[in-house]
């Protein structure tokens, strides 16, 4: 068990599993957040959308830690975080995708995700250099959980296939496979479905439905399509200008008035 | 065209991951290293030991080392002369301080010095990337030379500020000092070499391997989904300078005898590895051996073409030899930055596709 | 040659018992899964088996129980004809493919009771037809992705019922031998499997297979080819296949060889690679695909490797089968041969994963013939052979040194053949099935009182006793003017060329014989790539003016060959059409196995077929098609119709002149 | 005063000229940085070569005559006439004109869309083609280069200083080299001429949108290829003017290039885009060089000279990634 699982061990289906509180963050003057609360329930797919620019991105970066926000508080697993670094976080079982894929072109399908798996192997560099052993029993034994994830996803004839020459479609399944293969108990998706076409969209949906229902991860959304995100999400966050606008289930977020207004461009105060 | 990869299958993880999965390849490999041990130990005189035998060795393990920070990790070092001096100084103060001590155990020795000379200088690398570091490694290539020339400790105080190497043997052969025989000598670099490139490739291709990459790759990213950047850029200057350190401490002991700092281990020789592993293949082990046996052979060529048998004056030689080299680098980055070992990948996976163009 | 040796062993059970103590530790099965072939050994394949069996002892399967198995190549549904078999239930395999209603009827129709799926996409088909199928008691699975939150009461996972049967087995240890008992309690002349067979019209019938039938011609089929326990195979046909059935089943206990199973459909060519099977099963569209998709690679190749290619299939064109018939070729093309075995050849066998083949099959439908000399001149054992679901396959094979590209061979071990006068092919074996499941009707018109099966094809004997197939019997059919008109003949004579890819041809009770033609969108589509034409859809391209152009030259030169042959030259294409659609199964337009389903085409295209008889050049028609997503929806087009030249018999030609 | 004030103040100003000398190189670095995006480690390299090639011309040496009497048996060596060193300083300049179209031709042009490292590993490829061809062509011995520049101390200053120091104390005067001070001039010069010639004529604002904005230079129908010849044009002249100081002041000889090495902590200390930073570094190095060797150096075996600037670079480095005038990064995912 990782620390993770161990951390998110108590915390039940429906209950608090990370809350922002209060976050403020800004580039030399720039705000990109401004007073921003809600919370993620465990089990839940909590989508964040907002128009562009809305700064959802940012809140992700803040979530795991890429960013650190001048003003509020991150509370994780019933603890509040203090100054960690985004791969401790990502030991802390939050793993993400990228709006730009950000997978490592130099290496193949099989050796990103394996490098997703980083945070489940602890084998030491002198029993890495002999291999023979525990090194090489760790390999194997997270291969085979690897191997799963590219059962999982649909990947099998590309296996071995260097990412950089793979469409762009199947780039962004060994992304979600990469962050799969850390066994998040939180999955932050950034635009998981930018620039697919209606089926590729479809797959991707049903993957993410998949992943919640067979591993039982909460994962945090951003998307723009307006379509899939109301169909996959549970409770949705809206972002305009750094703020948060709206909160609440999909029927909710469709009658909410200040919602309606950012996304039809009624003019800011 | 000559693969006959049909019916090699793999029934568990670790036939599939293992270094040469093709049945062919590995045969190669077993011939190549049965050649290496037993064949040319007893056909090599003084001077192909001398001439192209031993620096190939040690010039490989040096890349080797290299390859591991700048090829799979990413991080540009133009200090690896800096470090081969630390070896080799190292090596010197082992063996001088301890007579009795194993000479395989002082190279050893030597490897971890510079390792955590090495780590020293990486702890900028979390700050700074690319040539912003490359320029910082030149802080350890100067710095370095400089201590060993003018501190007298390094060279306990003889007059010339040289080093020389004692004798030392093992199992009854001397493997340093001027009696050393060539094929003992040869043998010698060339265990270490294989031990090395064993290793080397054990840490590439597990989970270390992948989080060097990972940082080459998008460190941002890397760093995201839980690689620690700390660990992995400092265990990467760890490693390569333990390499480079033995190099270093090889090419005083076994493969020159006595070397003053600045000629043997100036700036020159930084550019040199960096070159070995730009023509080789960055990233690729086999590309630091062909990257070492390229630029060991070319100018050992070059020397025999123009100076013994056209009969030109040495620094002709020389000069062309310069702009070779120069040139080389240049159509490499441009034609295949990913060196000669992409060329071998290329011509294999042509082999493999035979009789299909792709 | 058979039986005699081993009486006891008259079922398959008996065999993966034996199996088990002779090849304990000799590889049974692999699995390409999780990236690696995950492998069993006899021994291990047997304890697996066994606790599936008794796993489905609990749930209640017992003898005589229907057992469907509904899924691709897998091991676990592999197993589920032992499991069930040495409970003395029967396995009843569907083709996977079929759609719900399709699969409705034969699970109705076999009084199923139990269904084993290979995942969650054929669960949910069998649950949506489940409230008709009241027999249906309990649905089995091996892939259990997106099935946890389904309701388990009557959904087991395979693997939980090997547990539940392990642990059973470790609680009361007298269970093996019962169930050993029970395996011994079988006879040969029990009901063994029932095969569907997919019917090219009318609802699909179950053959009822015995013991004795499938175990007689499996072992009949490993001794003409002398198959044993070292062989590998892929297995990668429809599990509800006959062949299929005896390949990677029958002769995999019979033999006790290695069955290997792909990781997936996209991966086949891969997995056949790695493998390399020594014995390998193919219908003609197999091997037609591959030699396409092999010039089409080729195509992109260099002048010099081009060249070179082409010279070494030449000498293989000139050589490659007198070799491997181990006639003489001379030095020099000898010398040549090895040359290009060294640089085409070898490799090629090795890219396709042939290079260990011992012996290859293709049967089902005629094969084109230089697309058997090809692969037979590369030096791959490749022969025909005929057979059906009713003779549990073989009817006839060709023996090795025999091999010709317009036969079907000579009869198979203990196999008698007879001619009816209408040319219609009758055989007698010990393979030839009980008769159709709750179908007396059907099993009389087609079993004789003294054991004659009618195939339904019409052929002939030639006099080296090697049988030759013409078409269906039935299909044969006269035009008007009282010319025989064989279809099928004409059909594949065109399909023969690469660019076509389906032809359907008219003729019976008409004035002369047309055809309408499907182009092979790879081939064809390569080719305008080359001559840069562009084309947006498989519509446009069918209609290009050049596209025409070259089907209307292959058409012209099957009229040549059948003007050459007495009995056909009657039958030579007067008109023809390129069809603005590809037949496809979805719509009902091709069975499952690919045929054509000639009856609903007619029906269906009326307007193009008035068209190629009234002499217009032009017909426009819309037809409904469905979308893969199962969406309706409607395509239309102009259809040109072309008048062809018809050739003169030579030798009336002759009578003319003299 | 007390003469250690004024020996520590006569250090500085030695120090302030060396820094001179250092921005002098790194204003070529800067300039090809700015318009390419290219850490052109030759640029040390090149000075060198343009050093060479005034003596080799003004000496009127036959090029590559080393080689030709190798393969040809012959014994040639001087044309036999001496150049005016204006003539021979023009006709450098023309030489390095075709340097730099060449280097577009034959290098750059192959690498656009190059990650920066590659092509920061190529400029060291050229580098050492260029030191070899540099040799080939006009010998390695050290030369010695005169183009009427005043050397030695200068007596004013000597004069004027001498009296500064605490009456009865040992002084003789600040010793500044003459050619230090020219060489001080005209880089003031050189960065005057620079900043007007991209103030006020077309290419030099075409070379400022480029260096700019990339992207939107190509938009609106600037040619890359072109700026880059520009570029590396102007580099080779900034180069041959440092060339010719160091070389009149130490001989020209492999270690130019190894001094101009020392170009690269000047940049990274000023950054790597601003000649202003460029000018501020150069004279940070120098005179911290020199004020360590003179107070820390003799207890330390002295030569620090060798490494100070790059371990200064380096501390710098670690707590200031982003140089004494860059923005502070922010990095994106």
């Amino acid at each position: 068990m990782n620390i993770g699982s161990k951390m998110a061990s108590n915390i039940q289906p429906g209950e608090e599993l990370l809350r922002i509180e209060n976050i403020s963050l800004s580039f030399g003057g720039v705000k990109a957040l401004t007073e921003v609360s809600f919370d993620i329930k465990r089990g839940e797919v909590r989508a964040i959308i907002g128009p562009n620019g809305a700064g959802k991105s940012s809140m992700l970066n803040v979530i795991n830690g890429f960013y650190h926000p001048q003003v509020g508080e991150v509370w994780y697993c019933g603890q509040k975080r203090k100054g960690l670094k985004p791969f401790q976080i990502a030991h802390q079982g939050i793993a993400r995708t990228f709006q730009n894929i950000a997978l490592f072109k130099g290496m193949s399908t099989l050796d990103n995700i394996m490098t997703g798996r980083s945070t489940h192997m602890r084998a030491n560099m002198l029993s890495q250099a002999i291999w023979r052993g525990a090194a090489e029993k760790e390999e194997i034994k997270n291969r085979r959980f690897v191997e799963e994830i590219i059962d999982f996803l649909e990947i099998q004839s590309i296996r071995k296939t260097p990412v950089g020459r793979l469409p762009y479609g199947l780039q962004k399944r060994v992304e979600l496979g990469r962050a799969l293969a850390a066994e998040p108990v939180l999955l932050l998706l950034d635009e998981p479905m930018a620039g697919m076409n209606v089926e590729e969209k479809e797959d991707m949906s049903r993957f993410i439905l998949d992943v919640q229902s067979e591993f039982g991860t909460t994962i945090a959304i951003i998307e723009h399509d307006m379509g899939v995100v109301m169909d996959i999400s549970d409770r949705l966050v809206v972002l305009d200008y750094g703020k948060k606008i709206g909160d609440g289930t999909p029927e909710e977020i469709r009658n909410n008035q200040a919602v309606i207004d950012a996304y039809l461009g009624v003019p800011h105060e | 065209m000559f693969y006959r990869q049909a019916g090699d299958f793999k029934t568990t993880y670790r036939d599939d991951i293992q270094t040469f999965p093709l049945k062919q390849d590995r045969w190669g490999y077993y011939i190549v290293l049965a050649i290496a041990f037993l064949v040319v130990p007893f056909f090599i005189n003084d001077y192909w030991t001398s001439a192209v035998m031993l620096p190939f060795l040690i010039y490989a393990i040096a890349a080797l080392g290299l390859n591991i920070l700048t090829g799979y990790c990413g991080q540009v070092s133009l200090g690896t002369g800096g470090f081969l001096a630390v070896g080799a100084y190292g090596c010197y103060k082992i063996m001088t301080s301890f007579p009795d001590l194993n000479i395989f155990v002082v190279v050893l020795l030597s490897g971890l010095i510079t390792a955590a000379v090495g780590m020293l200088f990486g702890i900028p690398s979390l700050r700074i990337k690319g040539f912003y570091l490359a320029v910082a490694t030149l802080a350890a290539q100067f710095f370095l030379v400089w201590l060993f020339n003018k501190v007298p400790w390094f060279y306990n105080n003889s007059a010339s500020g040289q080093i020389s190497s004692p004798e030392r043997s093992m199992f009854g052969y001397a493997i340093t000092g001027p009696n050393a025989d060539a094929p003992v000598r040869y043998l010698f670099c060339l265990t270490l070499l294989v031990m090395l490139a064993w290793v080397a490739r054990n840490l590439t291709r597990g989970r270390l391997g992948r989080s060097w990459m990972a940082i080459r790759d998008m460190d941002i990213a890397a760093e995201i989904i839980g690689v620690n950047p700390l660990r992995s850029k400092l265990s990467a200057f760890a490693v390569s300078s333990f390499f480079i350190g033995v190099a270093g401490a090889l090419f005083f002991s076994v493969y020159l005898g006595a070397v003053e700092v600045g000629e043997a281990f100036g700036i020159n020789q930084s550019f040199l590895v960096l070159f070995m592993i730009i023509i080789g293949g960055l990233g690729s082990i086999f590309g630091s051996f062909v990257g070492a046996a390229f630029l060991v052979l070319v100018p050992v060529l070059l020397k025999n073409i123009m100076v013994n048998w056209l009969g030109w004056p040495t620094d002709i030689a020389v000069h062309i030899e310069f702009m070779v080299i120069g040139g080389l680098i240049i159509v490499f980055l441009i034609a295949e930055p990913h060196g000669l070992a992409q060329l071998w990948r290329l011509a294999k996976d042509k082999f493999l596709l035979w009789p299909f163009p792709h | 040659m058979q039986s005699s040796e081993q009486p006891q062993l008259d079922t398959f059970p008996k065999y993966l018992v034996r199996n088990a103590e002779i090849h304990a530790k000799r590889p049974a099965m692999r699995h390409k899964d999780y990236g690696v072939w995950q492998s069993w050994t006899w021994a291990a394949l047997f304890e697996e088996i066994r606790a599936y069996s008794i796993g489905l002892q609990l749930i209640g399967v017992k003898a005589g129980d229907k057992v469907a198995i509904v899924g691709s190549n897998r091991p676990r549904l592999y197993w589920t004809f032992a499991a069930a078999q040495a409970l003395g239930a029967v396995p009843v395999p569907v083709y996977a493919e079929s759609v719900a209603d399709e699969m409705q009827y034969v699970l109705e129709h076999g009084d199923v009771r139990f269904a084993v799926c290979q995942d969650q996409e054929q669960v949910d088909k069998l649950l949506s037809i489940g409230d008709s199928l009241p027999a249906l008691q309990h649905l089995l699975y091996d892939e259990h992705r997106g099935l946890r939150d389904y309701d388990h009461e009557f959904l087991h996972s395979i693997e939980s019922l090997q547990q539940q049967g392990k642990e059973a087995l470790a609680a009361n240890p007298q269970l093996h031998s019962q169930w050993l008992q029970g395996i011994e309690a079988a006879q040969g002349s029990d009901l063994c499997v029932m095969l569907y067979t997919s019917g090219t019209t009318g609802r699909p019938k179950g053959v009822m297979l015995s013991y004795d039938n499938l175990l007689l011609s499996s072992l009949n089929g490993n001794a003409f080819d002398n198959l044993d326990h070292k062989e590998e195979i892929i297995a990668y046909l429809p599990l509800a296949w006959v062949g299929d059935h005896v390949f990677s089943y029958g002769q995999f206990l019979t033999a006790g060889y290695c069955v290997c199973c792909p990781e997936s459909g996209e991966t086949i060519d891969i997995d056949r690679r790695e493998i390399a099977p020594t014995y390998f099963f193919a219908p003609p569209r197999v091997f037609e695909t591959l030699l396409t998709s092999i010039m089409v690679r080729m195509d992109d190749a260099g002048k010099v490797k081009g060249a070179m290619f082409k010279y070494f299939m030449d000498v293989a064109e000139r050589c490659g089968e007198k070799l491997l018939n181990g006639e003489s070729v001379g030095f020099v093309d000898n010398l040549k041969y090895k040359l290009g075995n060294l640089f085409v050849y070898g490799p090629l066998r090795n890219q396709l994963g042939m290079s260990r083949i011992k012996v290859g099959y293709t049967a089902g439908e005629a094969i084109g013939p230089e697309i058997f000399s090809f692969y037979r001149s590369l030096g791959i054992n490749l022969k025909q052979l005929y057979g059906q679901t009713e003779a549990s396959v073989y009817i006839t094979a060709q023996p090795d040194g025999e091999i010709y590209p317009d036969t079907v061979g000579k009869p198979s071990i203990d196999v008698e053949l007879q001619l009816t006068d209408t040319g219609e092919v009758l055989y007698r074996s010990p393979g030839v099935f009980m008769g159709y499941y709750k179908n007396d009707e059907a099993t009389l018109s087609t079993k004789t009182q003294d054991g004659w099966v009618h195939t339904g094809d019409a052929g002939f004997i030639d006099d080296i006793g090697h049988l030759h197939i013409i078409d269906r019997a039935k299909d044969v059919g006269k035009l008007l003017d009282g010319n025989m008109f064989p279809p099928k003949y004409i059909e594949n004579k065109l399909k023969f060329f690469p660019n076509i890819k389906e032809v359907v041809a008219f003729g019976d009770q008409r004035e002369y014989t047309t055809v309408m033609i499907n182009i092979d969108l790879t081939s064809v589509g390569n080719w305008a790539e080359r001559n840069n034409i562009a084309y947006a859809s498989y519509q446009e391209l069918a209609g290009h003016p050049e596209v025409y152009a070259t089907i209307r030259d292959h058409v012209d030169q099957v009229n040549k060959d059948l003007s050459r042959e007495p009995r056909m030259a009657g039958a030579q294409i007067k008109r023809f059409l390129v069809l603005h659609k590809e037949l496809d199964a979805d719509d009902g337009e091709l069975t499952r196995t690919q045929k054509v389903r000639r009856s609903f085409i007619e029906e269906r295209y009326m307007p193009l077929i008035e068209g190629l008889y009234d002499g217009s050049t032009e017909r426009f028609i819309t037809t409904e098609v469905v979308f893969e997503d199962g969406r309706r929806g409607e395509i239309s087009a102009n259809v040109r119709i072309e008048e062809m030249n018809i050739y003169e018999h030579p030798d009336s030609v002759l009578k003319e002149s003299a | 005063m007390s003469p250690e004030i004024l020996y520590t103040a006569e250090v500085i100003l030695n120090g302030l000229m060396a820094g001179v000398m250092y921005a002098l190189v790194a204003l070529g670095f800067v300039l090809i940085f700015k318009a390419s995006g290219i850490f052109n480690y030759a640029q040390g390299v090149m000075a060198l070569f343009a050093a060479m090639t005034l003596v080799g011309i003004q000496n009127g040496q036959v090029p590559f005559s080393h080689l030709i009497n190798a393969v040809f048996g012959t014994q040639l060596h001087h044309f036999g006439w001496h150049l005016p060193a204006i003539v021979a300083i023009l006709l450098t300049v023309v030489v390095m004109i075709i340097f730099a179209i060449l280097v577009e031709r034959l290098v750059l042009k192959h690498l656009v869309n190059q990650e920066p490292i590659i092509l920061f590993m190529a400029t060291i490829g050229l580098a050492y083609f260029m030191e070899g061809f540099g040799d080939l062509m006009w010998g390695s011995e050290i030369k010695v280069l005169d183009v009427g520049l005043p050397k030695g101390a200068s007596l004013a200053l000597e004069e004027y200083t001498v009296g500064w120091a605490t009456e009865g104390s040992q002084y003789y005067g600040m010793y500044v080299d003459k050619l230090d001070m020219v060489a001080a001039l005209v880089a003031i010069a050189l960065v005057i001429t620079l900043s007007l010639f991209s103030q006020y004529t077309k290419t030099g604002r075409a070379l400022r949108a480029v260096a700019d904005d990339h992207q939107a230079a190509l938009s609106v129908g600037i040619s890359l290829r072109k700026i880059w010849v520009i570029t590396w044009c102007i580099a080779g002249v900034v180069a041959m003017v440092a060339g010719v100081m160091w070389g009149s002041k130490s001989g020209v000889q492999f270690s130019l290039s190894l001094i101009a090495l020392k170009a690269l902590p000047v940049l990274i200390l000023g950054g790597f885009t601003s000649i202003p930073g460029a000018i501020i570094g150069g004279l940070i190095i120098g005179v911290g060089e020199k004020l360590f060797e003179y107070s820390i150096g003799p207890m330390i075996g002295g030569a620090t000279e060798n490494w100070f600037a790059y371990v200064l670079a380096l501390f710098f480095l670690v707590f200031r990634p982003q140089g004494l005038f860059g923005d502070k990064i922010i990095e994106r995912v």
